[in-house]
């Protein structure tokens, strides 16, 4: 399959059942939300080292929050329900709990209740009141700048993480300028974030390594300086490869995010140096999930 | 053993007309059988005992009957009705035993004609507890003693001369030293709180209805709050953080009420106050709480009610087995509403305490010495206990009971008596 | 009347007859000898294949007196779940865990019981106990007087008066209080509390007196043993409740130096520190203790899970626990220089780890305590549960499937602690007659109760043989008091009042000179006036007075 | 299927026990079945259909017509269903009542609400005392739910209060929110002497100054964000309570004397 030049690799990403959640924070105003939401979404690109894979979904206006104030929405994706319960807390006693103004609430109706605020409560010291309306739980914590006001519960969902796309393109700022209009679309889709560093990771990894101690090493077939003394998987005009990994709380959010990320990349097309999108996988015997690039595209 | 037709001398006698039960008086009886207080006796002693002696027939509308015919009417009022309410309740244990007897057989509704009073601890005890104390222990023990809400002489007037201003204790203590403490109230007669010789107590007057604020904020301040008001109704809030520090600092405080004098509504929280504020002293001191006044047999009655029934006052037989409802149960209310249709009603220690005003049958088993504004339908008069025949009687502090003597022959028929006789009339009588 | 309960198994352990086929005759309420050939049966009840029992006596259970009225008074949430209702033969009332008098009496009966003790009148309390107990029909009943936190008492003691004194003391409170027993409470604790000591250790002083609780043990022990008081004085510990009191109730044992003495739920007091949450079991170092020294018996006063409530005269031990109560309401009284009582209302839970230890540590002592003679079954009625469960309990000891399996359920780092499981032993019926009859009669004083001998009562209670113990002692075929039929298969069918047991221990009346002059000089009602008569126990066509043979007065002390 | 109707005969003299019925007690009994419960009135137990008319069929639209204030416990302990009541009714309307809809058109004796925990009790009209409060023994008042009054309430409404809302449009007596444990009430009219005696914990809003106590303490004014949630949540109520959008507040808490952390939420 060929996109405006680019070529469609007849591969797939190999993605994981993940644990999801949905935190709303609001403030005073959308600088102060955001405030909030990128300390509670900083290092939180992979879980391999931070727990979580994080990001700020979209902005919320003031009719789409609780409280009526502006806010965004934040999503946090993990392994284990545990191990994203203890992320979501944790996170949210360092970064929402501290932001002047910031308040959080539940980002998903159903799922599995797990503790949003519920232990923050503890922050009060006994002065901390609870409230309950239309059949949620809400927690006031007295707090310097007034009260910290939390719900008690977010929903918890099963999710997908690890879908992914790569792009390979004849120069560096190429591959990036394509990431850039990939991500750029790919925010449009609701229920998805692309964790890395401003969406786009260059680190791809393959499993294992020649170190005992390590579980995963620099993806070196990819790799284009490796070229000519591994087993590259890169044609000789490729100079740059990046990649775009997508956390959705189904499949088929991570398909269209997919989906309109590659579209935008080929938008683009093989006369700005984007020639292969390809994707990332273990031979389809790891993930439980496998997003066919070719499938995705037709 | 004793030949009551006989002129003579009583000694230690109890006298039941207040919750404090004296039992050291002595009493002279002439051979009719009237009574006079030679010691120890106080005011309401000497109007209790001294009433000469009566012995008025039992009527029907005023009619006077024989006591058979009177049993029977009352009997068939009783059965006629269908939310019968024994109510007043002035009587002693042996009274009580057949009151709740006669209510479960006819499935009467209870109250006591101090129950306004009462109730307010009773809604403590069930809802916090707490810790009080008893008579023997104050005229101990005692070194602070604050009053709440009352002078206490007025309801019992030996109060200060046999629990506080008592020569010896067993525990060395100066009782001219004890300190004494008014707190709340207007024109109390604080003379009984002066020391032996002489020492003044200290006296915080309050409006009556402001006692709840004043006591909510000695609490706060024995538990360490600092409170902004300068001063509360009409007290320093200075005067109250030092009695508060005294509180804290007496070996053996008591803290005294009686739920009678707390006439105002909902004052059983303004008792909880108390008695929580006495629990938040024991936790570094000892400190008591002591209900007082008092009488008309109203603890007797609670008692006695709360182990037959396992409820204290204002229960009902009407389910076929007891039940308890403070609110629907109250006499006053029943009669108002014209629920109860008829109203049995008790008072065997004081003929003031007539029936209240109702328009339903009523049948008074009464003092001798009653009088009516409106005759009841019937009236049985019935010995006083105590006086008339033996009884026994608890004490305010709801621990003691003590056993009432008969002091004289009498030819009135004791409640229990006539109770049990309208049981069997009714039904036939469990055993 | 002449009554035949004809071909019975009959478990009558104070005649060493362990299930054996008999008949028995039963004439004027009596026992007596088979009678002549020919003589006319007047009633004759086919008990083949039945157990016969006397009836069971509960010897450690609060039915009367203040603190249970406070209980009552307290807890309407409690009764309004268990109405009683008025039938033809019962007066209603209300159960659970503080009964009203008359429902507990009928449940009591409704069981197979035909007697009940409470076991802390407090003398200035006693009239008030003994009303209450009164007012208890179908069994018969007495009391245990309170001493040993009074102040006149530890006025004797600190002014060294000698054991003469103090015996006559004993025994005129004894008899003031209508008492058939003595019991010692938290011995000098009580009174230690007003001022203001929250703990007492056996060897600790009175703040005031300078009398350790040691020296009140030993006092009043040695002083019920000279007067001849069938029952040992009957101690609740020092330190009921607190984590490692094993030592107390060890050296308490050891203190009353040969005296009998009788320690009153057990269980209360036999706890060690070990463990992450330093509370472990020391039932075993407890059961050993009590087979070794032949003086000492115990009741244990099991736990059973659900809401009870805790009556005791303990008030310090009462006001420590308050915090702990559920619902979280408590009264504490400081009572008439005389002594205390604590009420707080108590839910025990098998998740809750303490509790579930309790449960496993009670059970561990009725296990491993080999005499039966010297070990009682009860719950302390209503601070380890309601009297009503001994049906359960009993199923627990008899039937060790049951107990493992309930075991299992509970908190699982109380089981850690617990050996229970690893006990093999079952109680028989014939040792369920024991503790329950004989023995608790033995213990009592109880000349003519608790057998099945010529002369003596007839309490008898007569039960279905079913595997499942619960069911068969919850609901006997009959229950026969004082010869009558009182009780059918499980119900009441003859109200009867029981009899009040007292003893008289003989006392130089000499020694009312100086409590008259106590009296009038340092408290507030007169002496005289303390004593509970005949006919205030008897009134309004209430039960006998029946006073059980004293020994008779030992030597004098030198 | 039409609504299950029980319309009152007579003025009773003694109050009635109406407790069995319920929606979820009477569901699938016939008319006769209905007509033989007995509910209990002063020492009589009388059979459903001496007291009431019955027609309709449908258990779970329950209706009283022609009732009075002497009909106690109606709606206890009520599991499921609707009861509309037409009059006024007696003493512990909604008892602990778990789930359901119960709307009054007329007055409600003492009680009403006492140990509910769930569901919705609309009263048009006014309430006795101890709206929401806890009966002795039990140690919580109302548990869940919500309750609107449009008229007046009488003393110590919501006492040991546990959790709910209570919305009260009129005027309430004296020592509200006593010893309120949790939960909201709202009251727009005036409320008596000593409000929030003994509170523990719990919200009161009042739209008027009332008379505080001395151990209720100032503690400033605020704008509190979780007002404008809670309004919000009331918005699609049956109530006046739907139209208000205020959330800067005088606040005071306390009640010091009992270490409670309530507050009472003035709006300015």
């Amino acid at each position: 399959m060929i996109i405006n030049g680019v070529v469609i690799d007849d591969t797939f990403a190999e993605a994981f059942g993940m644990r999801g959640t949905r935190v709303i924070i609001t403030a005073q105003n959308l600088k102060w939300a955001y405030n909030a939401a990128n300390a509670m979404t900083g290092f939180a690109t992979s879980v391999i080292a931070c727990g979580v894979e994080a990001g700020i979904e979209r902005e919320l206006d003031s009719s789409e929050t609780p409280d009526g104030r502006p806010g965004v929405a934040v999503l946090l994706f993990a392994m284990g329900s545990a191990v994203l319960m203890k992320q979501l807390e944790t996170r949210m006693g360092q970064c929402v709990l501290t932001c002047p103004t910031a308040a959080a609430f539940s980002g998903i109706e159903g799922g599995d209740r797990i503790n949003l605020g519920k232990n923050l409560r503890f922050f009060g010291d006994g002065f901390q009141i609870s409230k309950q309306f239309g059949g949620k739980r809400y927690w006031r914590v007295p707090v310097m700048d007034g009260e910290f006001l939390t719900e008690e519960k977010t929903g918890m969902v099963r999710a997908v993480g690890g879908g992914n796309f790569l792009v390979l393109a004849e120069s560096q700022p190429q591959a990036l300028a394509a990431c850039e209009a990939a991500i750029e679309a790919m925010k449009k889709v609701p229920n998805v974030i692309m964790p890395f560093p401003g969406g786009v990771v260059r680190s791809g990894s393959k499993v294992g390594s020649k170190y005992k101690t390590l579980i995963a090493s620099t993806n070196d077939a990819f790799c284009p300086t490796l070229k000519g003394i591994t087993k590259t998987d890169l044609s000789p005009e490729i100079e740059s490869v990046m990649e775009i990994v997508i956390d959705g709380l189904t499949d088929e959010d991570v398909r269209k995010a997919t989906r309109a990320g590659i579209a935008a990349a080929c938008e683009l097309g093989a006369k700005n140096g984007i020639k292969r999108i390809s994707a990332g996988n273990y031979g389809g015997k790891l993930g439980q999930f496998q997003f066919h690039l070719r499938e995705i595209m037709a | 053993m004793d030949n009551f037709a006989q002129a003579g001398t009583v000694e230690s006698v109890a006298c039941p007309f207040c919750g404090l039960l004296c039992d050291d008086l002595t009493v002279q009886r002439d051979s009719a059988g009237n009574l006079k207080v030679m010691e120890n006796g106080c005011a309401r002693a000497v109007t209790f005992f001294e009433r000469p002696v009566a012995a008025p027939s039992p009527r029907i509308q005023g009619k006077p009957v024989a006591l058979q015919e009177a049993l029977a009417k009352a009997a068939e009022i009783l059965g006629k009705a269908r939310q019968p309410l024994l109510a007043g309740l002035g009587t002693e244990v042996f009274g009580m035993r057949a009151v709740m007897n006669l209510a479960e057989s006819s499935r009467a509704t209870l109250d006591h004609m101090n129950s306004n009073g009462f109730m307010r601890n009773i809604h403590v005890l069930q809802n916090s507890g707490w810790f009080t104390t008893t008579l023997s222990e104050v005229r101990n023990r005692v070194d602070l003693l604050v009053v709440v809400g009352t002078d206490i002489s007025s309801v019992n007037p030996r109060f200060f001369e046999r629990e506080i201003w008592n020569t010896e204790t067993m525990f060395d203590q100066n009782t001219s030293q004890r300190e004494i403490v008014y707190l709340g109230g207007r024109d109390l007669d604080t003379s009984a709180g002066v020391s032996p010789d002489g020492r003044q107590p200290d006296v915080f007057a309050c409006d009556l209805d402001r006692i709840p604020e004043v006591v909510a904020a000695l609490r706060a301040l024995i538990i360490g709050k600092k409170l902004h008001a300068s001063e509360i109704a009409g007290i320093a809030t200075a005067d109250l953080e030092r009695l508060a520090q005294r509180l804290l600092a007496a070996k053996y405080a008591v803290v005294a009420w009686a739920a009678g004098p707390l006439a105002f509504p909902h004052a059983e929280l303004t008792v909880q106050n108390i008695t929580e504020l006495v629990i938040a002293i024991n936790k570094t001191t000892r400190a008591a709480g002591l209900p007082l006044g008092g009488s008309d047999g109203d603890t007797s009655a609670n008692q006695v009610s709360a182990w037959i029934s396992g409820y204290p006052m204002r229960n009902s037989y009407q389910r076929n087995y007891p039940d308890f409802d403070p609110y629907i149960y109250a006499a006053d209310r029943q009669l108002q509403s014209g629920e109860a249709d008829a109203l049995f009603w008790v008072s065997t220690f004081n003929p003031e305490r007539t029936p209240p005003a109702a328009d339903v049958p009523t049948v008074v088993f009464g003092d001798a010495h009653m009088e009516f504004e409106k005759e009841p339908d019937v009236y049985i008069p019935v010995g006083t206990p105590g006086i008339d025949h033996k009884g026994i009687m608890f004490r305010s502090d709801n621990v003691v009971a003590l056993p009432l003597q008969q002091l004289r022959s009498s030819s009135l028929p004791t409640l229990g008596e006539v109770l049990r006789a309208i049981e069997q009339a009714l039904q036939p009588a469990v055993q | 009347m002449l009554i035949k309960l004809s071909g019975g198994t009959i478990y009558d352990p104070a005649h060493g007859i362990d299930g054996k086929a008999m008949d028995i005759f039963v004439r004027d309420g009596r026992i007596v000898e088979k009678p002549r050939d020919g003589e006319r049966i007047d009633q004759e009840y086919n008990l083949a294949g039945k157990v016969v029992m006397a009836g069971a006596i509960d010897m450690h259970t609060h039915i009367g007196g203040g603190k249970v009225n406070i209980a009552r008074t307290m807890l309407p949430e409690d009764h309004r779940h268990d109405p009683a209702a008025h039938s033809d033969l019962c007066r209603a009332g209300c159960g659970h865990a503080v009964p009203s008098t008359l429902t507990a009496g009928y449940r009591y009966a409704e069981m197979g019981y035909t007697a009940g003790f409470e076991p802390a009148v407090l003398p200035m309390n006693a009239r008030q106990a003994h009303l209450e107990m009164g007012d208890t029909p179908m069994i018969d009943k007495g009391g245990y007087a309170m001493l040993g936190s009074d102040d006149l008492f530890l006025r004797m003691l600190a002014a060294k008066q000698d054991q003469n004194a103090i015996n006559d003391y004993v025994a005129w409170t004894i008899a003031a209080s209508q008492g058939i027993g003595i019991k010692v409470v938290n011995a000098g604790g009580i009174n230690a509390f007003k001022f203001n000591q929250r703990f007492l250790d056996l060897d600790e002083q009175n703040s005031y007196y300078g009398i350790t609780p040691r020296e009140v043990l030993k006092t009043l022990a040695r002083a019920v043993h000279e007067l001849g008081v069938p029952h040992p004085l009957h101690v609740h510990g020092n330190n009921l409740g607190v984590p490692g009191n094993v030592e107390t109730t060890l050296n308490s044992m050891a203190g009353v130096e040969g005296y009998p003495m009788h320690l009153t739920h057990i269980q209360f007091h036999s706890y060690g520190t070990e463990g992450d949450r330093k509370f472990s079991s020391g039932a075993a170092r407890i059961a050993e203790a009590i087979n070794k020294q032949k003086n000492i018996s115990a009741d244990v006063g099991q736990i059973l899970f659900g809401q009870t409530v805790t009556a005791s005269g303990d008030q310090m031990s009462q006001f420590r626990n308050a915090g702990a109560g559920s619902p979280h309401k408590s009264v504490c009284m400081d009572i008439e220089c005389d002594a205390g009582c604590g009420v707080v209302p108590f839910k025990y839970k098998d998740q809750n780890f303490v509790n579930a230890l309790q449960w496993a540590i009670g059970l561990e002592i009725f296990l491993l305590v080999d005499d039966p003679w010297r070990i009682f079954l009860t719950t302390d009625h209503p601070n380890g549960a309601p009297f009503t469960s001994y049906p359960h309990l009993i199923k627990l000891l008899m039937d060790k499937t049951f107990r493992n399996d309930m075991f299992a359920s509970l908190n699982l780092d109380a089981q850690k602690m617990s050996t229970l499981a690893s006990i093999d032993r079952e109680y028989s019926l014939y040792e369920i007659a024991i503790m329950t009859r004989a023995g608790a009669a033995k213990l009592v004083g109880l000349h003519d109760r608790g057998h099945l001998g010529v002369g003596a009562a007839a309490d008898i209670t007569v039960y279905t043989d079913i595997a499942d113990r619960e069911k068969m002692f919850e609901k006997p075929d009959y229950v026969f008091k004082d010869g009558q039929l009182i009780v059918k298969d499980g119900n009441i069918v003859r109200v009867v009042w029981g009899a009040t047991h007292t003893v008289k221990p003989e006392f130089d009346r000499g020694i009312e000179k100086e409590i008259k002059q106590y009296f009038d000089k340092y408290l507030t009602i007169k002496m005289d006036h303390m004593k509970v008569s005949n006919d205030e126990i008897e009134g309004d066509g209430r039960g006998k007075v029946i006073v059980q043979e004293c020994k008779g007065r030992r030597e004098k002390t030198a | 299927m039409s609504a299950l109707t029980l319309t009152l005969k007579s003025i009773p003299q003694q109050r009635i026990d109406c407790s069995p019925l319920t929606p979820d007690k009477l569901a699938g009994k016939s008319v006769a079945e209905i007509g033989a419960i007995e509910l209990q009135s002063g020492k009589l137990t009388l059979r459903t259909d001496a007291v009431f008319d019955i027609s309709g069929d449908d258990a779970s639209d329950l209706v009283f017509m022609n009732c009075r204030d002497k009909l106690d416990y109606i709606g206890n302990a009520m599991q499921s269903g609707r009861i509309i009541i037409h009059g006024d009714a007696g003493w512990y309307l909604g008892f602990h009542m778990k789930k359901g809809n119960i709307v009054l058109h007329g007055h409600a004796g003492g009680f009403a609400a006492s140990g509910m925990s769930g569901g919705t009790l609309h009263i048009h009209g006014s309430v006795g005392d101890y709206l929401a409060s806890a009966i002795p023994g039990d140690r919580k008042g109302m548990k869940g739910g919500l309750v609107i009054v449009t008229g007046n309430a009488g003393d110590r409404v919501g006492d040991q209060m546990r959790r709910g809302i209570v919305l009260i449009e009129g005027n309430v007596g004296a020592y509200c929110a006593s010893r309120m444990l949790a939960g909201t009430i709202g009251v727009m009219g005036s409320v008596g002497d000593y409000v929030g005696y003994g509170m523990r914990r719990g919200t009161l809003l009042l739209f008027s100054q009332p008379r505080l106590h001395a151990t209720l303490q100032d503690c400033g004014s605020h704008t509190l964000p979780f007002l404008k949630l809670m309004f919000k949540s009331f918005s699609g109520l049956p109530s006046k309570f739907a139209a208000i959008h205020l959330n800067r507040v005088q606040r005071y808490a306390g009640d010091l004397a009992n270490d409670g952390k309530g507050e009472i939420l003035i709006f300015m």
